[in-house]
């Protein structure tokens, strides 16, 4: 269920230039039901900014109680969550959104994670899942620079890891397309989550493989409410979805990347 | 202390999401229990189903967003067939906010819509700002608007509500042309024009480059049409702009509102409505007031002359 | 890379501060020198001095405050001996803004405080919301906005700016209006009709009960407007609303303004025009510009049209 | 001069019910010429609230580099306020105002100093400067009630001090005037800061009197440029003082009180 909760900050850190790692401690945990779903935080008690903010769980932990979130400190509103200090409590509202379906027949099955930015963190929780499942969890991480890039331990603990930047600076130059070129992945299962050129890039490059796409939109709600979120369904030019509660994760070719 | 009667409304509390702002309920029911909201105000309803505008279709502003949704909605057929049949099993009134591009659309959906079991009232949307023939021509043109109340309430089963645009130079003189076409209330306010610009782009942020300004932002500007507005008619108004803790509730019945409507708060809280209703009573206990009524325009020097009657 | 030429202003920096939250500068001159401003906007002038409204004239509100100072001044003859003399010792052009009840207010001030030496352009303050005659009725009407502007402009030794006011349906038209009769340059935006009500007493805050709306609140109005405004017309705007930073100057230059004015922003830090100054040429260049006139009118389209060419 | 600074707090504490003595250190500090200057604090460093909040200096020393404020937590922004740390700096303009005048004239001089509620705070510091001149301070503190009572000792150390509340609760019950007359209390000076109705009955009550006022007015600069502040003057419609570059302290007579 849905909950709005004043989580408890345990642990924050920056973990790579202006990327940062905050560790929650609350029931909201015990809701989430899937990785790739989403929270929406308020990331100051002032009134301003008005809106939240949504981020990607990048990890929950039930029994501990914790969720993990990693987000890029941008604009104003990341700017003033990342001032916010461990014992210090902040207003979320989660779990929103379906996330990654992932279950049983994925037992044994090769799958390929690929990630661009801050579109990597939904796919570590992600990947644990689908190491306990029994699959074979293959990552393929695209950063910027070198001083961008985190979490290529972490992933590499769970299953081999592929690196790019686009200058170069470590791992493959390039994107993770070219990545997933030079190294002839191969997979069952795609799961994506990064910029929309890198989504698109791999939803044509896949047309026959069952792909999981995770989409971004500006959001007012986050909880299917306000119609902020949409995007286009092929072929209907009424149809819609709603990247909030329908997705954000949508199967490739649900919905047209453009949005 | 917190009930109200407004013509076709009868208000356990006078407080109740705003169009728009709420969908059709059904996210919010998963939420909290919808019997505890004075009333609905549903998602505009056109004759067809409507896209609306491309994204992004929100930004954030000082205190405030803008949003250029653009109506989209199921269309009349479905918002019959499965939104307000989804609403039937509760005991609030339901109020359908209706839009359209010409009167036959608005005629149209207000016959069909004000025959549904549960519709109590509509909410005349004449002040879409964003979709070119989203009726704020009928918005600002007291003509117009006086024309189309007219013939909506020549068709309508249920009280007529007209939501006044704010972007108008006298927002009394729209509001006594509908009032004289035989609105049975008012709403107000809807959405001021706004737009905002990326740096990084040199581009409006939103795609349909403006948007409607809502949340604490536009308050005083609210409560100061209110104030005019409600000196000028004697219809009731259900106030709204920015409304997000019951203190604000009670600056909008002081300035002549006689119930109140919270849009943006719900996407910053989606519990406000339902804590502004827990809040209400110690609020009113506090300025010293033991029922909504007393607070109904208290604003004016002559205060009983704008206290709505029921 | 920050001069800019309007009609009657060499502007080395497009920062001023705007009318109203300056008084006539002398107590920032204690605070930093004047002579780093682009231009200076002086406190509105009338024929006679004037009081003003009673107290409590500000107010705060989210993002913003009210004001109904009521145009108060020491008059015209006061302002030329005493408040524009002082000016004269620094190198900024100055800005006089004009606000009568009547034309002939206007046009005796018009020309009495036009062929003062340093007196480099006038603002037409067609829509001040705190009096009821502060012409806010020039400000809401095309034709007598035309006229009033056609008067002033015979009389006038110096170019003539209009400022507009965004309490009307359409803004355009004004400003085509105003163009028509031949003004050389627009100011926008003036303050938004807004009130606040003190929930301890039920009664307006401000004694005027109403007041004009600024600060970062109206920004996206302002910026909509000037959007709007600027494709319609090809004399010069003066941007304001809401502007506290180099990079609300840079959205207001896209927007369509060619130069801009900061008020509230004064009261918050009575160094922000300085600060803004001196900011602005590295937010420039962030964002990949290397001259303000490669900023002006960059949000539109078919970009090339909205540069105002000097 | 005027200057802006982000002053230290070195101390904050509630000395009485929502009543607040903060102390901070820096420049400022050796810019205040007089007991009875205030400052415009910017209450936090988010947009929100927009506006400054004007407070009187209670006590300054220049030697030290500290100032010390006495405020009451009513509004969202003395709310705020009251949240900040030992340890934070607060953005605060000042001196602003002219103060109470004090010079050696008044050495050997009965004063009464009459304050009430927090028009209480700027009477302290003046009445150390008095007292330092040579002066023969007299104070008479009004408050609601015993709980919002505050600084009766720091007053008791200077000079003799009675002490009134509306409710009796501790001191004379009533008003500061009703102590006035009680203990037939002389003076040839007298300055006070309090409600405008306090005030008011002040003036009237001393026509003969040097009487000296310090007036509260909503403000937008502070500095005396926007006009939102100014009160009437006696026999001239379009004449005028600004409270905050006038004043805050007038004689009485000065200006009409009602604003
Ligand atoms: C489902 C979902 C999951 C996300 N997960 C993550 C994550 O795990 N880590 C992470 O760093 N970021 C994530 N994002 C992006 C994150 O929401 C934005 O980076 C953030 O909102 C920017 O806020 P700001 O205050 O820094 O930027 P500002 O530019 O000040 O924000 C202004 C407004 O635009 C919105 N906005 C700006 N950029 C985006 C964006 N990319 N997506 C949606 N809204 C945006 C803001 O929410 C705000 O309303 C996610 C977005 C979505 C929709
Ligand atoms: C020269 C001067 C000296 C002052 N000295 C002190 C002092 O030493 N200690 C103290 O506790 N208070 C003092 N005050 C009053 C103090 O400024 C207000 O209590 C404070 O501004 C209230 O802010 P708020 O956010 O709590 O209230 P809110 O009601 O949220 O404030 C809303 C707006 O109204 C203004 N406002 C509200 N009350 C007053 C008021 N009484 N005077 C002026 N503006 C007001 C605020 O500044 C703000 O702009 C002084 C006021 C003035 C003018
Ligand atoms: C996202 C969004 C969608 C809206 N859609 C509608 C609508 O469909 N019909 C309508 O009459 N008003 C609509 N409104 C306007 C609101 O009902 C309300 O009048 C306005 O937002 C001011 O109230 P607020 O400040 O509390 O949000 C919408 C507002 C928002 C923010
Ligand atoms: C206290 C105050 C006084 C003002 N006085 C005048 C005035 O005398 N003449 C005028 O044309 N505009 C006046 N204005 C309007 C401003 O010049 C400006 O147009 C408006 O405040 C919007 O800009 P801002 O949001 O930066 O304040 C005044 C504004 C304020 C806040
Ligand atoms: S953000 Fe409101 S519907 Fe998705
Ligand atoms: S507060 Fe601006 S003149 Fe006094």
């Amino acid at each position: 269920m849905i909950r709005k909760e004043k989580l408890l900050i345990v642990s924050h850190r920056e973990i790579a230039r202006d990327i940062f790692e905050l560790t929650f401690q609350g029931d909201l945990a015990a809701e989430i039901k899937r990785p790739g779903q989403f929270v929406h935080v308020k990331v100051s008690d002032a009134a301003v900014p008005l809106l939240r903010r949504p981020v990607s769980i990048a990890r929950a932990d039930a029994a501990a109680g914790t969720i993990t979130l990693i987000y890029r400190r941008g604009g104003e509103g990341t700017a003033l969550l990342a001032a916010r200090k461990q014992g210090e409590r902040v207003d979320v509202i989660g779990p929103l959104g379906n996330g990654f379906p992932a279950d049983d027949s994925l037992k044994g099955r090769k799958v390929l994670l690929a990630g661009g930015g801050i579109g990597v963190p939904p796919l570590y929780g992600l990947s644990l899942k689908l190491k306990a499942l029994g699959a074979e969890p293959v990552h393929v991480l695209g950063f910027d620079t070198k001083s961008s890039v985190f979490y290529e331990k972490e992933f590499e603990a769970i299953g081999e890891t592929f690196v790019s930047t686009v200058d170069g600076s470590t791992g493959t130059k390039g994107f993770v397309t070219d990545i997933i070129d030079l190294f002839r992945l191969n997979f069952d299962t795609l799961y994506a989550c990064g910029p929309v050129q890198m989504l698109k890039a791999l939803e044509m490059r896949f047309p026959e493989k069952e792909v999981y796409l995770s989409l971004e939109e500006r959001m007012g709600c986050g909880i299917g409410a306000c119609f902020a979120c949409v995007c286009h369904v092929p072929g209907d030019p009424d149809g819609y979805r709603k990247v909030c509660s329908d997705g954000p994760v949508f199967k490739a070719g649900e919905v047209v990347l453009s949005c | 202390m917190l009930n109200i009667e407004l013509p076709g409304l009868s208000l356990k509390n006078p407080v109740m999401p705003a169009s728009g702002c709420f969908g059709f309920g059904k996210e919010f029911a998963g939420l909290y229990d919808l019997n505890r909201l004075g009333a609905i105000m549903i998602k505009a309803a056109t004759p067809e189903a409507r896209f609306g505008n491309e994204t992004p279709r929100v930004a954030e502003t000082p205190s405030g967003m803008l949003n250029a949704i653009g109506l989209q909605n199921p269309g009349l057929d479905k918002i019959l067939a499965e939104e307000l049949t989804a609403l039937e099993q509760y005991d609030v009134p339901v109020i359908a906010n209706i839009a359209g591009s010409r009167i036959e659309d608005y005629v149209r959906v207000a016959e069909e819509i004000s025959a549904a079991p549960n519709t109590s009232a509509l909410e005349l949307n004449i002040s879409c700002p964003n979709v070119k023939t989203g009726g704020i021509a009928f918005g600002t043109d007291p003509v117009m608007a006086g024309e189309l109340t007219k013939a909506v309430k020549r068709v309508s089963s249920v009280p007529v509500y007209v939501k006044l645009s704010p972007n108008v130079t006298s927002i009394t003189e729209i509001a006594m042309a509908v009032e004289q076409a035989g609105a049975d209330g008012l709403t107000m306010i809807n959405t001021l024009l706004g737009m905002r610009i990326d740096l990084r782009t040199g581009k409006p942020v939103l795609a349909n480059k403006t948007g409607g300004l809502s949340g604490p932002a536009i308050k005083p500007v609210a409560i100061r049409m209110i104030h005019e507005v409600s000196r000028a008619v004697s219809i009731p108004i259900i106030g709204m702009g920015g409304i997000q803790s019951a203190e604000d509730v009670l600056e909008f019945l002081f300035a002549g509102a006689s119930a109140a409507a919270v849009g943006t708060a719900n996407f910053v809280n989606p519990f406000i409505c339902l804590e502004i209703i827990d809040e209400l009573p110690s609020v009113l206990k506090k300025y010293g007031y033991s029922h909504i009524r007393e607070c109904i325009g208290r604003s004016h020097e002559d205060e009983a002359a704008y206290h709505y009657r029921t």
